[in-house]
Protein backbone atom coordinates (compact mmCIF):
# COMPACT_ATOMS: atom_id res chain seq x y z
CA UNK A 1 0.00 0.00 0.00
CA UNK A 2 1.29 3.30 -0.77
CA UNK A 3 -0.32 6.76 1.05
CA UNK A 4 -0.74 9.74 -0.57
CA UNK A 5 -0.97 13.00 1.23
CA UNK A 6 -2.45 16.43 -0.17
CA UNK A 7 -1.96 19.72 1.38
CA UNK A 8 -3.26 23.56 1.36
CA UNK A 9 -5.15 24.80 -1.47
CA UNK A 10 -4.70 21.09 -3.39
CA UNK A 11 -6.18 19.24 -0.29
CA UNK A 12 -8.96 21.60 -0.32
CA UNK A 13 -9.58 21.82 -4.17
CA UNK A 14 -9.62 18.14 -4.55
CA UNK A 15 -11.59 17.60 -1.52
CA UNK A 16 -9.25 14.96 -0.25
CA UNK A 17 -6.68 15.13 2.97
CA UNK A 18 -5.11 11.50 1.41
CA UNK A 19 -5.93 8.06 0.02
CA UNK A 20 -4.49 4.88 0.15
CA UNK A 21 -3.71 2.95 -3.71
CA UNK A 22 -2.37 -0.75 -3.96
CA UNK A 23 1.53 -0.77 -4.19
CA UNK A 24 0.81 -1.93 -8.06
CA UNK A 25 -1.01 1.40 -8.77
CA UNK A 26 1.75 3.04 -9.92
CA UNK A 27 5.80 1.73 -9.90
CA UNK A 28 6.92 5.80 -9.70
CA UNK A 29 5.98 9.50 -9.13
CA UNK A 30 5.69 10.61 -12.60
CA UNK A 31 3.20 7.19 -12.56
CA UNK A 32 1.27 8.22 -9.69
CA UNK A 33 0.67 11.52 -10.83
CA UNK A 34 -0.47 10.72 -14.42
CA UNK A 35 -3.35 7.99 -12.99
CA UNK A 36 -4.21 10.78 -10.28
CA UNK A 37 -4.07 13.38 -12.83
CA UNK A 38 -6.78 11.16 -14.97
CA UNK A 39 -9.37 10.71 -12.38
CA UNK A 40 -10.66 14.13 -13.19
CA UNK A 41 -10.53 18.12 -14.18
CA UNK A 42 -10.18 19.23 -10.48
CA UNK A 43 -7.26 16.41 -10.49
CA UNK A 44 -5.54 17.15 -13.30
CA UNK A 45 -5.45 21.26 -12.81
CA UNK A 46 -4.33 20.33 -9.80
CA UNK A 47 -1.55 17.39 -10.22
CA UNK A 48 -0.33 19.37 -13.09
CA UNK A 49 3.66 19.36 -13.14
CA UNK A 50 5.12 21.92 -12.36
CA UNK A 51 2.89 23.74 -10.19
CA UNK A 52 2.79 21.26 -7.14
CA UNK A 53 5.95 19.52 -5.36
CA UNK A 54 6.01 15.89 -4.44
CA UNK A 55 8.34 14.50 -1.76
CA UNK A 56 8.11 10.50 -1.18
CA UNK A 57 8.68 9.18 2.43
CA UNK A 58 8.73 13.20 3.44
CA UNK A 59 11.53 14.20 1.35
CA UNK A 60 11.16 16.39 -1.66
CA UNK A 61 11.54 13.77 -4.90
CA UNK A 62 11.49 13.92 -8.42
CA UNK A 63 9.36 12.76 -11.03
CA UNK A 64 11.47 9.25 -11.41
CA UNK A 65 11.16 8.64 -8.30
CA UNK A 66 10.27 4.73 -7.59
CA UNK A 67 7.53 4.06 -5.61
CA UNK A 68 7.64 0.80 -3.29
CA UNK A 69 5.16 -0.77 -0.75
CA UNK A 70 4.90 1.59 2.51
CA UNK A 71 5.99 4.51 0.82
CA UNK A 72 4.97 8.14 1.49
CA UNK A 73 3.76 10.59 -1.03
CA UNK A 74 2.88 14.02 -0.59
CA UNK A 75 1.57 16.69 -3.26
CA UNK A 76 1.76 20.17 -2.43
CA UNK A 77 2.17 23.44 -3.95
CA UNK A 78 5.19 25.33 -3.67
CA UNK A 79 5.88 26.04 0.28
CA UNK A 80 4.90 29.97 1.94
CA UNK A 81 5.88 29.79 5.31
CA UNK A 82 8.10 31.82 7.29
CA UNK B 1 17.21 23.16 18.46
CA UNK B 2 14.33 23.00 16.17
CA UNK B 3 10.56 23.68 17.39
CA UNK B 4 7.33 23.66 15.29
CA UNK B 5 3.82 24.35 17.44
CA UNK B 6 0.71 26.15 17.68
CA UNK B 7 1.85 28.46 21.44
CA UNK B 8 3.34 31.36 20.83
CA UNK B 9 7.40 31.79 21.60
CA UNK B 10 9.04 33.63 24.36
CA UNK B 11 11.44 35.66 22.36
CA UNK B 12 13.10 36.54 25.60
CA UNK B 13 13.91 33.36 27.02
CA UNK B 14 14.79 32.37 23.38
CA UNK B 15 17.73 34.78 23.40
CA UNK B 16 18.42 33.79 26.84
CA UNK B 17 18.95 30.58 25.87
CA UNK B 18 21.43 31.18 22.92
CA UNK B 19 23.99 33.06 25.37
CA UNK B 20 23.35 31.17 28.76
CA UNK B 21 26.60 29.95 29.10
CA UNK B 22 28.48 30.50 26.23
CA UNK B 23 31.13 32.75 26.93
CA UNK B 24 33.19 31.97 23.56
CA UNK B 25 30.26 33.27 21.11
CA UNK B 26 30.93 36.85 20.81
CA UNK B 27 27.70 37.43 18.23
CA UNK B 28 24.18 36.90 18.41
CA UNK B 29 21.84 37.43 15.37
CA UNK B 30 18.04 37.05 15.60
CA UNK B 31 14.90 36.82 13.16
CA UNK B 32 11.92 36.98 13.91
CA UNK B 33 8.48 37.11 11.30
CA UNK B 34 5.58 38.75 12.60
CA UNK B 35 1.79 38.72 10.99
CA UNK B 36 1.67 42.01 8.94
CA UNK B 37 -1.27 44.11 8.47
CA UNK B 38 -1.32 44.40 4.66
CA UNK B 39 -0.12 41.76 1.37
CA UNK B 40 -0.41 41.93 -2.27
CA UNK B 41 -2.63 45.12 -1.69
CA UNK B 42 -4.96 42.99 0.37
CA UNK B 43 -5.94 44.30 4.04
CA UNK B 44 -4.79 41.23 6.43
CA UNK B 45 -6.54 40.47 9.67
CA UNK B 46 -5.12 36.69 10.46
CA UNK B 47 -3.18 33.87 8.99
CA UNK B 48 -3.50 30.11 8.90
CA UNK B 49 -0.45 27.93 9.35
CA UNK B 50 -1.04 24.45 7.27
CA UNK B 51 2.13 22.07 8.20
CA UNK B 52 3.33 18.98 6.84
CA UNK B 53 3.84 17.02 10.24
CA UNK B 54 7.13 14.97 10.73
CA UNK B 55 8.79 16.31 6.85
CA UNK B 56 8.43 20.02 8.65
CA UNK B 57 10.69 18.86 11.35
CA UNK B 58 13.07 17.07 9.16
CA UNK B 59 13.73 20.01 6.94
CA UNK B 60 14.36 22.35 9.25
CA UNK B 61 16.67 20.39 10.73
CA UNK B 62 18.06 19.52 7.59
CA UNK B 63 18.47 23.18 7.43
CA UNK B 64 20.00 23.95 10.42
CA UNK B 65 22.52 20.98 9.63
CA UNK B 66 23.53 22.50 6.61
CA UNK B 67 24.24 26.47 8.48
CA UNK B 68 26.45 24.25 10.66
CA UNK B 69 28.28 23.18 7.87
CA UNK B 70 28.66 26.25 5.87
CA UNK B 71 29.82 28.10 8.45
CA UNK B 72 31.47 28.10 12.18
CA UNK B 73 28.32 28.54 14.52
CA UNK B 74 27.36 28.03 18.50
CA UNK B 75 24.19 27.55 18.27
CA UNK B 76 21.35 27.29 15.90
CA UNK B 77 17.74 27.60 17.25
CA UNK B 78 15.03 27.71 14.51
CA UNK B 79 10.79 27.59 15.89
CA UNK B 80 7.86 27.48 13.62
CA UNK B 81 4.35 28.15 14.51
CA UNK B 82 1.65 26.69 12.86
CA UNK B 83 -2.27 26.85 13.33
CA UNK B 84 -4.85 30.58 13.25
CA UNK B 85 -2.55 33.51 13.76
CA UNK B 86 -3.91 36.86 14.63
CA UNK B 87 -2.68 40.02 12.98
CA UNK B 88 0.95 41.14 14.79
CA UNK B 89 1.57 37.91 16.41
CA UNK B 90 5.10 36.20 16.00
CA UNK B 91 5.31 33.66 13.18
CA UNK B 92 8.97 32.45 13.11
CA UNK B 93 11.96 32.74 15.18
CA UNK B 94 15.44 32.05 13.76
CA UNK B 95 18.24 32.13 16.29
CA UNK B 96 22.34 32.11 15.51
CA UNK B 97 25.45 32.40 17.70
CA UNK B 98 28.81 32.68 16.31
CA UNK B 99 32.12 33.73 17.10
CA UNK B 100 31.94 36.30 14.48
CA UNK B 101 28.87 38.73 13.12
CA UNK B 102 29.48 38.15 9.34
CA UNK B 103 29.15 33.77 10.05
CA UNK B 104 25.79 34.51 12.46
CA UNK B 105 24.47 37.15 10.02
CA UNK B 106 25.12 34.91 6.84
CA UNK B 107 23.58 31.97 8.81
CA UNK B 108 20.58 33.24 10.49
CA UNK B 109 20.11 34.75 6.64
CA UNK B 110 20.44 31.50 4.83
CA UNK B 111 18.23 29.68 7.17
CA UNK B 112 14.73 31.89 6.30
CA UNK B 113 16.05 31.70 3.15
CA UNK B 114 15.87 27.67 3.27
CA UNK B 115 13.09 28.04 5.19
CA UNK B 116 10.93 30.00 3.03
CA UNK B 117 11.63 27.47 -0.19
CA UNK B 118 12.03 24.01 1.43
CA UNK B 119 10.06 23.99 4.78
CA UNK B 120 6.25 22.55 4.00
CA UNK B 121 4.75 25.47 5.69
CA UNK B 122 1.20 26.88 3.34
CA UNK B 123 -0.35 30.35 4.70
CA UNK B 124 -3.36 31.41 4.41
CA UNK B 125 -4.65 34.88 4.47
CA UNK B 126 -7.48 35.75 6.16
CA UNK B 127 -8.17 39.27 4.53
CA UNK B 128 -11.01 41.99 3.68
CA UNK B 129 -12.11 40.07 0.46
CA UNK B 130 -11.97 36.72 2.35
CA UNK B 131 -9.48 33.80 2.53
CA UNK B 132 -7.00 32.86 0.32
CA UNK B 133 -3.83 30.83 -0.55
CA UNK B 134 -0.64 32.90 -0.32
CA UNK B 135 1.15 31.99 -3.80
CA UNK B 136 4.81 31.34 -3.15
CA UNK B 137 7.45 34.66 -4.51
CA UNK B 138 9.93 33.78 -7.22
CA UNK B 139 12.05 36.48 -4.91
CA UNK B 140 12.42 33.92 -2.08
CA UNK B 141 13.21 31.42 -4.94
CA UNK B 142 16.65 33.58 -6.16
CA UNK B 143 17.29 34.70 -2.21
CA UNK B 144 17.19 30.51 -1.78
CA UNK B 145 19.62 30.89 -5.14
CA UNK B 146 22.15 32.75 -4.12
CA UNK B 147 23.37 30.69 -1.38
CA UNK C 1 16.99 56.24 17.90
CA UNK C 2 20.32 56.35 19.87
CA UNK C 3 22.05 55.28 22.88
CA UNK C 4 25.54 55.56 24.33
CA UNK C 5 25.90 54.41 27.98
CA UNK C 6 27.29 52.56 30.93
CA UNK C 7 24.50 50.42 32.46
CA UNK C 8 23.34 46.80 30.50
CA UNK C 9 20.58 47.47 28.29
CA UNK C 10 17.77 44.86 28.43
CA UNK C 11 17.10 42.61 24.72
CA UNK C 12 13.45 41.82 25.57
CA UNK C 13 12.14 45.64 26.08
CA UNK C 14 14.27 46.57 23.03
CA UNK C 15 12.51 43.84 21.15
CA UNK C 16 9.36 44.58 22.87
CA UNK C 17 10.04 48.31 21.70
CA UNK C 18 10.61 47.71 18.01
CA UNK C 19 6.91 45.75 17.59
CA UNK C 20 5.03 47.71 19.29
CA UNK C 21 2.18 49.36 17.89
CA UNK C 22 3.82 48.17 14.76
CA UNK C 23 1.68 46.13 12.68
CA UNK C 24 2.99 46.78 8.74
CA UNK C 25 6.91 45.56 9.29
CA UNK C 26 6.78 41.78 9.04
CA UNK C 27 10.38 41.41 9.82
CA UNK C 28 12.86 41.77 12.56
CA UNK C 29 16.61 41.30 12.76
CA UNK C 30 18.71 42.09 15.75
CA UNK C 31 22.02 41.80 16.49
CA UNK C 32 23.71 41.50 20.32
CA UNK C 33 28.13 41.46 20.64
CA UNK C 34 29.36 40.18 23.77
CA UNK C 35 32.55 40.19 25.35
CA UNK C 36 33.70 37.17 24.49
CA UNK C 37 36.71 34.64 26.58
CA UNK C 38 39.09 34.33 23.42
CA UNK C 39 40.72 36.73 21.26
CA UNK C 40 43.60 36.80 19.02
CA UNK C 41 45.21 33.90 21.15
CA UNK C 42 44.69 35.10 24.66
CA UNK C 43 42.01 34.28 27.26
CA UNK C 44 40.10 37.64 28.11
CA UNK C 45 38.64 38.23 31.43
CA UNK C 46 36.96 41.99 30.59
CA UNK C 47 37.00 45.08 28.46
CA UNK C 48 37.03 48.48 28.69
CA UNK C 49 35.58 50.94 26.47
CA UNK C 50 36.84 54.32 25.55
CA UNK C 51 34.48 56.45 23.10
CA UNK C 52 34.99 59.76 21.98
CA UNK C 53 31.48 61.78 23.86
CA UNK C 54 29.24 63.57 21.05
CA UNK C 55 31.29 62.49 18.04
CA UNK C 56 29.96 58.56 19.08
CA UNK C 57 26.37 59.34 19.24
CA UNK C 58 26.63 61.46 16.10
CA UNK C 59 28.04 58.72 13.92
CA UNK C 60 25.55 56.45 15.06
CA UNK C 61 23.04 58.83 14.29
CA UNK C 62 24.63 59.30 10.79
CA UNK C 63 24.76 55.35 10.16
CA UNK C 64 21.70 54.93 11.15
CA UNK C 65 20.54 57.47 8.72
CA UNK C 66 22.24 56.12 5.74
CA UNK C 67 20.70 52.90 6.50
CA UNK C 68 16.83 54.34 6.25
CA UNK C 69 18.26 56.09 2.80
CA UNK C 70 19.51 52.95 1.50
CA UNK C 71 16.43 50.32 2.60
CA UNK C 72 12.76 50.46 3.42
CA UNK C 73 13.17 50.28 7.13
CA UNK C 74 10.68 50.42 9.85
CA UNK C 75 12.64 51.24 13.22
CA UNK C 76 16.31 51.47 13.61
CA UNK C 77 17.72 51.37 17.75
CA UNK C 78 21.21 51.17 18.21
CA UNK C 79 22.77 50.82 21.69
CA UNK C 80 26.90 50.83 22.70
CA UNK C 81 27.58 50.33 26.16
CA UNK C 82 31.26 52.17 27.16
CA UNK C 83 32.97 51.54 30.33
CA UNK C 84 34.30 48.28 32.03
CA UNK C 85 32.61 45.21 30.73
CA UNK C 86 33.04 41.56 32.38
CA UNK C 87 33.58 38.68 30.43
CA UNK C 88 29.75 37.59 29.07
CA UNK C 89 28.53 41.12 29.21
CA UNK C 90 26.28 42.48 26.03
CA UNK C 91 28.36 45.79 24.44
CA UNK C 92 26.33 46.35 21.54
CA UNK C 93 22.41 45.54 20.31
CA UNK C 94 21.56 46.58 16.88
CA UNK C 95 17.61 46.29 16.14
CA UNK C 96 15.87 47.06 12.58
CA UNK C 97 12.54 46.57 11.48
CA UNK C 98 11.33 46.40 7.82
CA UNK C 99 8.54 45.04 5.79
CA UNK C 100 11.39 42.47 3.84
CA UNK C 101 12.99 40.13 5.66
CA UNK C 102 16.13 41.41 2.81
CA UNK C 103 16.28 44.72 3.92
CA UNK C 104 16.27 44.05 7.56
CA UNK C 105 19.33 41.46 7.66
CA UNK C 106 21.07 44.22 4.94
CA UNK C 107 20.27 47.45 7.21
CA UNK C 108 21.66 45.07 10.65
CA UNK C 109 24.34 44.39 8.88
CA UNK C 110 25.36 47.71 7.15
CA UNK C 111 25.04 48.46 10.84
CA UNK C 112 27.47 46.79 12.33
CA UNK C 113 29.65 46.88 9.61
CA UNK C 114 29.70 50.46 9.77
CA UNK C 115 29.92 51.11 13.34
CA UNK C 116 32.98 48.98 13.69
CA UNK C 117 35.24 51.19 11.18
CA UNK C 118 33.46 54.86 11.47
CA UNK C 119 31.91 55.09 15.51
CA UNK C 120 35.05 56.74 17.57
CA UNK C 121 35.03 53.14 19.94
CA UNK C 122 38.10 51.75 20.99
CA UNK C 123 38.45 48.38 23.20
CA UNK C 124 40.77 47.81 25.64
CA UNK C 125 41.38 44.05 27.08
CA UNK C 126 42.12 42.63 30.05
CA UNK C 127 43.88 39.39 29.15
CA UNK C 128 46.11 37.05 31.43
CA UNK C 129 49.11 39.03 30.15
CA UNK C 130 47.74 42.09 30.66
CA UNK C 131 45.78 45.08 29.44
CA UNK C 132 45.92 45.83 25.63
CA UNK C 133 44.39 47.98 23.06
CA UNK C 134 42.58 45.90 20.15
CA UNK C 135 44.28 46.51 16.89
CA UNK C 136 41.62 47.48 14.45
CA UNK C 137 41.11 44.46 12.03
CA UNK C 138 41.71 44.92 8.22
CA UNK C 139 39.01 41.86 7.81
CA UNK C 140 36.46 44.56 9.48
CA UNK C 141 37.57 47.88 6.66
CA UNK C 142 36.77 44.98 4.06
CA UNK C 143 33.06 44.06 5.20
CA UNK C 144 32.80 48.05 5.32
CA UNK C 145 33.61 48.57 2.26
CA UNK C 146 31.48 46.62 0.58
CA UNK C 147 29.08 47.92 0.85
CA UNK D 1 42.16 78.55 20.42
CA UNK D 2 42.11 75.00 19.21
CA UNK D 3 41.21 72.63 21.46
CA UNK D 4 43.11 69.30 20.47
CA UNK D 5 41.99 65.81 21.80
CA UNK D 6 43.81 62.39 21.88
CA UNK D 7 41.80 58.89 22.99
CA UNK D 8 42.46 55.47 23.54
CA UNK D 9 46.60 54.46 23.36
CA UNK D 10 47.50 57.65 21.85
CA UNK D 11 46.00 59.27 25.10
CA UNK D 12 47.93 56.97 27.48
CA UNK D 13 51.47 57.37 25.31
CA UNK D 14 51.38 60.98 25.17
CA UNK D 15 49.99 61.44 28.42
CA UNK D 16 47.80 63.90 27.41
CA UNK D 17 43.96 63.83 26.97
CA UNK D 18 44.05 66.85 25.06
CA UNK D 19 45.18 70.38 25.10
CA UNK D 20 44.57 74.05 23.90
CA UNK D 21 46.76 75.89 21.27
CA UNK D 22 46.12 79.68 19.39
CA UNK D 23 44.29 80.06 16.12
CA UNK D 24 47.23 80.96 14.60
CA UNK D 25 49.45 77.50 15.91
CA UNK D 26 48.32 76.21 12.64
CA UNK D 27 45.89 76.54 9.81
CA UNK D 28 45.64 72.96 8.87
CA UNK D 29 44.72 69.23 10.06
CA UNK D 30 48.22 68.24 8.20
CA UNK D 31 50.27 71.84 9.47
CA UNK D 32 48.81 70.79 13.39
CA UNK D 33 50.00 67.26 12.93
CA UNK D 34 53.32 68.47 11.84
CA UNK D 35 53.84 70.70 14.85
CA UNK D 36 52.74 68.21 17.11
CA UNK D 37 54.91 65.64 15.73
CA UNK D 38 57.81 67.48 16.54
CA UNK D 39 57.25 68.01 20.21
CA UNK D 40 59.23 64.58 20.50
CA UNK D 41 59.67 61.05 20.20
CA UNK D 42 56.15 59.74 21.38
CA UNK D 43 54.50 62.46 19.45
CA UNK D 44 56.07 61.68 15.94
CA UNK D 45 54.95 58.42 16.27
CA UNK D 46 51.52 58.60 17.63
CA UNK D 47 50.80 61.14 15.44
CA UNK D 48 52.20 59.39 12.44
CA UNK D 49 49.68 59.63 9.14
CA UNK D 50 48.28 57.04 8.56
CA UNK D 51 47.94 54.88 11.52
CA UNK D 52 46.43 58.02 13.57
CA UNK D 53 43.11 59.47 12.03
CA UNK D 54 41.80 62.71 12.73
CA UNK D 55 38.14 64.49 13.48
CA UNK D 56 37.86 68.19 12.98
CA UNK D 57 34.50 68.72 15.27
CA UNK D 58 33.43 65.33 15.98
CA UNK D 59 33.13 64.68 12.13
CA UNK D 60 36.08 62.89 10.15
CA UNK D 61 38.13 64.97 8.38
CA UNK D 62 41.48 64.92 5.99
CA UNK D 63 45.15 66.23 6.48
CA UNK D 64 43.93 69.29 3.83
CA UNK D 65 40.99 70.52 6.09
CA UNK D 66 41.34 74.11 7.70
CA UNK D 67 41.51 74.80 10.93
CA UNK D 68 39.78 77.87 12.42
CA UNK D 69 39.26 79.85 15.81
CA UNK D 70 37.20 77.23 18.05
CA UNK D 71 37.97 74.22 16.30
CA UNK D 72 37.97 71.02 18.36
CA UNK D 73 40.48 68.72 16.63
CA UNK D 74 40.91 64.70 18.05
CA UNK D 75 43.71 62.64 16.78
CA UNK D 76 42.88 58.60 17.94
CA UNK D 77 43.86 55.25 16.49
CA UNK D 78 41.53 53.37 14.04
CA UNK D 79 38.22 52.74 15.87
CA UNK D 80 37.55 49.35 17.47
CA UNK D 81 34.35 49.43 19.10
CA UNK D 82 30.89 47.23 18.30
Amino acid sequence: MITVLFFAHLKETLGYEGLHVEATYASSVALLRQKLADKGEAWAKGLACGSTLVAVNQTMAKEDAVLNDGDEVAFFPPVTGG
Amino acid sequence: MISVHCEDFDFAAEYQKLIKDNKSDGAVVTFVGLVRDFNEGSSVNGLFLEHYPGMTENSLKDISRQAKERWSLGRVRIIHRIGQLELGEQIVFVGVTSMHRKSAFEACEFIMDYLKTQAPFWKKETTQDGERWIEAKQSDQQQADKW
